[in-house]
């Protein structure tokens, strides 16, 4: 925050939380979530990419993505989805508590999310290992043997470039949740400032968002 | 006036919370099942279809859009964006034509393991065109 | 007159120092969120990197003055245009106006303390600083040669750092991002009370749809350079023909981005322009809305046309006539802001300062690169005419002459605003012009080769080119020297003591006018108030809302 | 041509707006009051709309020439064009090749089919306003009827590294008869080429390459290394030298004659050799101590 004088904001006592070029909370709060929001928009964008060239390939290679398909767990694949839903749930109930003053349950709410969010990367963890023994890698370096269809390998460089890319994301958002949970742990947010969280639930939900895409077109294509 | 402005912030309950996690769970188990069926061409739609419905379930609840019309444009608009990328390219990808040569053999055959990966000739003769008067 | 009446008056001004001042030191700057402070520092970082951009043309000009060897070889001259190339698209004339200009003057000009996310700014300049310094490295690195354009599977096959400039590529598309999002979240939530969006000043329009198409298209370049990196290093196959990819595919890919990026760099500079003709012809600005709404829709039309750079890459017919017949439309707002800003000056009061002179530049030069604009979107000329030295002078009118001299008009016109000293107008004046002419007797030459087949990126050229390329090199030269004179005359002017002009120096009617030259830490003394619209010339000005522009 | 005439219109356009804009400058006063304009619906749509009808005109001028090009006639020649770092190579109809001299008769429709091996690049025959890129993985295709005899440039239009400036090429538009000839006999350089080089040309381009190696490895079939004048044993046992009617039997009728431990594979070269390429062989194999 700048240390210059900072005369409109404090002649009129507002939160301490109010930085010195906005007018009031309001605005300040709006301000962020239209950042936000155009900061998801940039989001969808860049998965959006791979999408369309997952999309492409798919169309051209329609046997090999089929056939290499197969090599993923539904199973493993759903109970992440299932892990996933609940944490965005549970991050969205932290936003309420959190807009209600309800301090305990927020750091409730956002440990869940937390240990979610730990599950998810622990089953991909699984998965990936999986994967990497199976020889099923990205590229030049898939050394699977035995395939019937050629260029399976196309489908694991996008399995791997879109769940790897979305689990870095799952990365960051824990990281933002932790941040977020030591600020509630401090006590600043409050019914009046609690933009952060919302913020932060903001990210949380497109991370989800994006792998209810993802997950019917890399586990479910038939 | 409040300072948080509550014009634009709707505090839905954990109630709403509850029955949307209900339904997004409920729908997960339904992709899943209908993977085990087969709707012909119609499999990958079936499944996108659902996925829409829930990501508009998050979208409109968790991520409240339904109280947050502008945002709500900020998003759809990114979407919008995103067909209009998908469409266009598919406008030259879906509509090229294959040119075959009646004097030669098919396309390189395009998969490692196919015969493809012979090795380029070396070129002969030296690539120095004389420039034409 | 004045715009606006501030809470405690003009005249108290002087007992903050200004924000050049205070607080002192190199630190304090490199620290600072200060939006007028970054935007001085990304206007000379912009300008160091014109510097080296320009230095590489000067080389590429001067291999080209004969047409066999003439300083380097054939793989130093790939090297040297891809350099050039990258470092004016992606460090210079994409940050120029939004980040440079648009940084100092956005709220200014809406009556704002700073921009909506202050610290989100200085990590932009930070990342900013980030990719230039990649992209720097990858000349230890043995350079890159593939061209701006990055083609696969040129650039998934040839060695060199390409991997390392696409990295900085990438990096600077997201200080590009942030600038976006700032922007639009600042237009929308700090205008001035009283400031509705038709009170805008319409540079501020322009730097909003500049702002969509960064959020909007930088992302899509981010996800393609990862994916040429993946190329690279994993070969994961989707732009490999060998691997059962498509290389074309790329181009798609590259162009969605990389035709909206074109109008990210002349939005600004139309933004520019359409605040100093009013300025200098003390009129109000020609058709207001129409000005304001086409920005707009060159912003969003400009994701629909991007293949007209594929029309002889083995597009479908089908999609080579959609998107010349898309691209076409582009002329229309193009037009109209042309039309616009000639109506403005009808039956002006024009006066010819250093500003105006280069906005009259702008006219004429965006004119001609527009209009070439046009054989390249028309399917069967475009058929002959790409990849020729036509494109290269029809990109060059376009950004080069219209976004670069909009850059420098904005530089002249703002320069007494950031530092509160004054150029020589004289000085000024000469360099104006010496740009105008070395920059039409280098590129007009190159309309004239490119018809006549001599193909871009060319080390060795036929004989029967030379004089054209002698005379586009020679003009090379005109243009050098005028741009060092400015550069010259601009750094001059810190000979001079502070605070010699007025606030007003040029009678505009915008509010950054309103405060003094430099302005404090806090741009105005309290929050300012609209009073009139931004180019109400007339003795007693409407108050806002009645018939205001 | 219709280029032409736009590129003509053009640039009167041109000047003529920038001489109209230059005009209005010069309505320079220092009159302290301006009148106050906002804007004139009217004449915005005029300026709106002039430029629309312009611009569907050229669309619609650009969009019919661009599919006049498109559709190639079906008794057109067909030639393959391959690209690759720094050469073009044509092969004829009847198998023949040539490198960066492309052959064709003049008044007669030709269709070129293109690949290219490694990186894109882009054909382009200015003189014939024509341009296609060259991609690999996939076929494109160009055609073009020459009206006039002559020699015309070909650039490549593709950046493609290092040669990218010196992969050029000569189109020649032959008379019907100078065609003749050429399909006879070759072009020029292949006509001058000392027949030990030609050999190798041969070898290289006509596919020997992939059976035969030079280095005594045995491919699919025998390396040519050393083997002129010895004696070899035929797969029925028969003897016989390898001397020039040797190797021009193996190459028009290679079943004739079956090296032992071999497999009947060798397709016949007859019609695909020119004379003049199968003394080059013969001088190529002899030359391979
Ligand atoms: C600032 C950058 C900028 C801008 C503004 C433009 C503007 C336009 N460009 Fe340009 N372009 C580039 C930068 C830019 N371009 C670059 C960098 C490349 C090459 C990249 C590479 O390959 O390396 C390129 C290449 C390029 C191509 C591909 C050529 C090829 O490779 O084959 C095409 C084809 O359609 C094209 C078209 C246009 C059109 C129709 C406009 C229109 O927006 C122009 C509209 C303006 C006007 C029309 C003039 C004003 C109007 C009037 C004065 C009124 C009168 C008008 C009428 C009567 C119609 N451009
Ligand atoms: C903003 C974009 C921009 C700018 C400004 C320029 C500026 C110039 N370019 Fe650039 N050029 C490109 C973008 C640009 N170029 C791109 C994208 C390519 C394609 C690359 C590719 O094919 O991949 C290209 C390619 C290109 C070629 C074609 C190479 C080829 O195809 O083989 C040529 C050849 O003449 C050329 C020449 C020039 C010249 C003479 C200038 C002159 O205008 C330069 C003049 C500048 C100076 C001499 C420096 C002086 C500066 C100062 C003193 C700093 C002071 C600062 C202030 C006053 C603000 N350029
Ligand atoms: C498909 C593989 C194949 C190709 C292509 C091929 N050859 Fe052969 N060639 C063989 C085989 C197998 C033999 C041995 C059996 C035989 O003589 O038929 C052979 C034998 C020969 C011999 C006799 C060698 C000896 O040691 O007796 C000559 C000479 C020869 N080929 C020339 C050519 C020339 C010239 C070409 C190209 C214009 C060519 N071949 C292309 C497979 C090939
Ligand atoms: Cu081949 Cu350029
Ligand atoms: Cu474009």
């Amino acid at each position: 925050m700048s240390t210059a004088t900072n005369t409109a904001a404090a002649e009129h006592g507002h939160s301490k939380f109010l930085q010195h070029h906005f007018r009031e909370m309001s605005q300040q709060f709006e301000a962020a979530k239209i950042g936000m929001w155009l900061f998801l928009v940039t989001e969808v964008l860049l998965f959006g990419g791979l999408f369309v060239g997952y999309g492409i390939m798919h169309a051209k290679h329609p046997e090999a993505f089929m056939a290499a398909h197969h090599h993923l767990d539904k199973v493993m694949g759903a109970l992440n989805t299932i892990v996933l839903l609940f944490s965005s749930f549970t991050m969205v109930m932290a936003v309420w508590a959190s807009q209600t003053n309800r301090r305990k349950l927020t750091i409730l709410f956002l440990v869940i999310t937390l240990l979610c969010a730990c599950t998810f990367m622990v089953v991909k963890y699984f998965e990936y290992s999986h994967k990497f023994h199976d020889g099923l890698l990205p590229g030049k370096y898939y050394t699977h043997k035995g395939d019937t269809v050629p260029g399976q390998f196309m489908f694991f460089s996008f399995y791997f470039m879109m769940t790897g890319l979305h689990g870095i994301h799952v990365l960051l958002g824990m990281m933002a949740i932790i941040w977020i949970l030591f600020r509630t742990i401090r006590g600043d947010f409050s019914s009046d400032y609690y933009a952060p969280v919302d913020i932060t639930g903001l990210y949380w939900h497109l991370v989800d968002l994006i792998w209810i895409y993802l997950f019917p077109l890399m586990y479910l294509i038939s | 006036m409040s300072h948080t402005g509550e014009h634009a912030i709707h505090v839905t309950g954990p109630k709403t919370y509850a029955a949307v996690l209900g339904a997004l769970l409920a729908l997960t188990v339904i992709t899943v099942a209908a993977s085990y069926v087969d709707f012909g061409a119609f499999n990958t739609v079936v499944a996108l279809i659902i996925a829409s419905i829930k990501g508009s379930l998050v979208a409109l609840f968790f991520m409240h859009l339904r109280h947050d019309k502008f945002n709500a444009v900020i998003f759809v608009g990114g979407l919008l964006f995103l067909a209009v990328f998908l469409i266009w390219t598919m406008f030259d990808i879906g509509t090229r034509t294959t040119v075959l040569p009646s004097n030669l053999k098919t396309p390189v055959e395009a998969f490692p393991g196919a015969p493809l990966n012979k090795p380029v000739r070396p070129a002969t003769g030296q690539p120095v065109g004389t420039p034409a008067p | 007159m004045s715009q606006a009446i501030t809470e405690h008056g003009v005249g108290h001004a002087a007992h903050h120092a200004d924000y050049l001042e205070e607080p002192k030191g190199l630190w304090s700057w490199l620290t600072t969120v200060d939006h007028k402070r970054i935007g001085l520092m990304y206007m000379w970082s912009v300008m160091f990197f014109f510097l080296v951009g320009g230095l590489f043309a000067l080389l590429i000009r001067l291999e080209l003055l004969t047409p066999k060897q003439t300083i380097m070889t054939a793989e130093m001259y790939n090297r040297v245009f891809t350099l050039h190339g990258a470092i004016m698209t992606f460090l210079v004339i994409i940050p120029a106006i939004p980040a440079a200009l648009g940084n100092f003057a956005l709220p200014l000009l809406i009556g704002a303390k700073d921009v909506a996310f202050p610290k989100l700014n200085l990590t932009s300049l930070y990342v900013y600083w980030t990719g230039a310094a990649m992209a720097v490295a990858t000349l230890a690195l043995g350079g890159v040669d593939t061209g701006w354009t990055f083609y696969t599977p040129y650039s998934t096959t040839t060695g060199g750092g390409v991997s390392l400039m696409v990295l900085a590529a990438f990096v600077l598309g997201f200080s590009s991002i942030f600038t976006g999002v700032n922007f639009i979240a600042t237009i929308h939530k700090l205008r001035a009370p009283g400031m509705g969006w038709f009170e805008l000043p319409l540079f501020t329009w322009g730097m909003y749809a500049t702002a969509l198409i960064q959020i909007l298209a930088t992302p899509v370049l981010g996800i393609t350079l990862l994916l040429l990196v993946m190329e690279r290093v994993l070969g994961v196959g989707i732009f490999d023909a060998q691997l059962g990819g498509d290389p074309v595919l790329f181009q798609h890919f590259f162009w969605f981005y990389s035709h909206p990026a074109v109008y990210i760099m002349i939005l600004p500079a139309m933004a520019v322009i359409s605040e100093v003709i009013p300025t200098f012809s003390k009129k109000t600005i020609f058709g207001y809305k129409a000005i304001a709404f086409s920005s707009v829709a060159i912003a969003l039309l400009g994701f629909m046309v991007w293949a007209h750079h594929m029309f002889v890459a083995g597009m479908s017919l089908f999609a080579g006539a959609i998107f010349s017949f898309l691209t076409f439309f582009i002329a229309i707002p193009s037009a109209i802001k042309v039309f616009n800003w000639i109506a403005t000056m009808w039956r002006g009061s024009i006066t010819l300062d250093a500003p105006m002179l280069y906005a009259l530049s702008f006219l004429l030069i965006f004119t001609i690169g527009g209009l070439t604009g046009l054989f390249l979107a028309s399917l069967s000329t475009d058929v002959h005419l790409h990849d020729t030295y036509f494109v290269v002078s029809h990109f060059h009118y376009v950004m080069a002459g219209s976004n670069l001299i909009a850059f420098l008009a904005g530089i002249h016109y703002w320069w007494p605003k950031m530092y509160g000293r004054m150029y020589n107008q004289t000085l000024a004046a000469i360099g104006c012009v010496l740009v105008f002419v070395g920059f039409n007797a280098t590129f007009l030459p190159q309309f004239v080769l490119g018809s006549r087949g001599m193909p871009r990126r060319y080390y060795n050229y036929l004989p029967q080119f030379q004089e054209l390329h002698v005379a586009s090199t020679v003009g090379s030269w005109i243009l050098a020297a005028g741009l060092f004179l400015i550069l010259a005359y601009l750094l001059a002017s810190f000979r001079q003591k502070k605070g010699s002009v007025p606030a007003n120096p040029w009678g505009g009617r915008t509010l950054e006018w309103e405060t003094t030259s430099p302005p404090t830490m806090h741009n105005f003394e309290g929050q300012p108030v609209l009073k009139h619209g931004p180019y109400d010339y007339r003795p007693n000005p409407a108050p806002v809302g009645e018939d205001s522009h | 041509m219709f280029i032409i005439y736009l590129t003509i219109f053009f640039f009167f356009f041109n000047g003529a707006l920038i001489i109209y804009a230059v005009r209005k400058w010069k309505r320079r006063s220092d009159k302290d009051v301006t009148p106050h304009i906002t804007h004139d619906t009217r004449l915005e749509l005029v300026w709106s709309l002039i430029p629309l009808a312009v611009v569907m005109l050229i669309f619609f001028w650009g969009f019919t020439g661009y599919v006049k090009a498109w559709v190639a006639p079906n008794d057109a020649i067909e030639i393959v064009v391959t690209g690759k770092k720094w050469v073009w190579q044509f092969e004829y109809p009847d198998g023949s090749r040539s490198l960066n001299d492309l052959h064709v008769p003049v008044n007669r429709p030709v269709k070129l089919i293109m690949h290219s091996e490694d990186v894109i690049h882009s054909f382009f025959v200015p003189a014939f306003r024509l341009k296609r890129d060259v991609i690999p993985g996939r076929y494109t295709e160009l055609w073009f009827t020459a009206t006039e005899p002559g020699v015309q440039q070909v650039f490549c239009a593709e950046y493609c590294g290092k040669g990218h400036s010196d992969m050029l090429a000569r189109i020649f538009v032959d008379s019907p008869e100078q065609y003749e000839i050429f399909l006879k006999e070759g072009d020029e350089q292949v006509r001058k080429m000392p027949l030990k080089e030609l050999g190798k040309l041969v070898y290289e381009n006509k596919g020997c390459a992939t059976c035969h190696s030079l280095d005594g490895t045995k491919g699919q079939g025998p390396s040519w290394k050393g083997i002129w004048a010895k004696t070899h044993k035929g797969a029925d046992g028969t003897e016989y030298t390898v001397d020039a009617n040797y190797v021009r039997q193996s190459i028009l009728q290679p079943q004739a004659v079956v090296v032992q431990g071999f497999e009947p594979i060798m397709p016949t070269f007859q019609g695909l050799l020119r004379e003049r390429e199968i003394l080059g062989v013969i001088e190529y194999i002899k030359s391979l101590e």
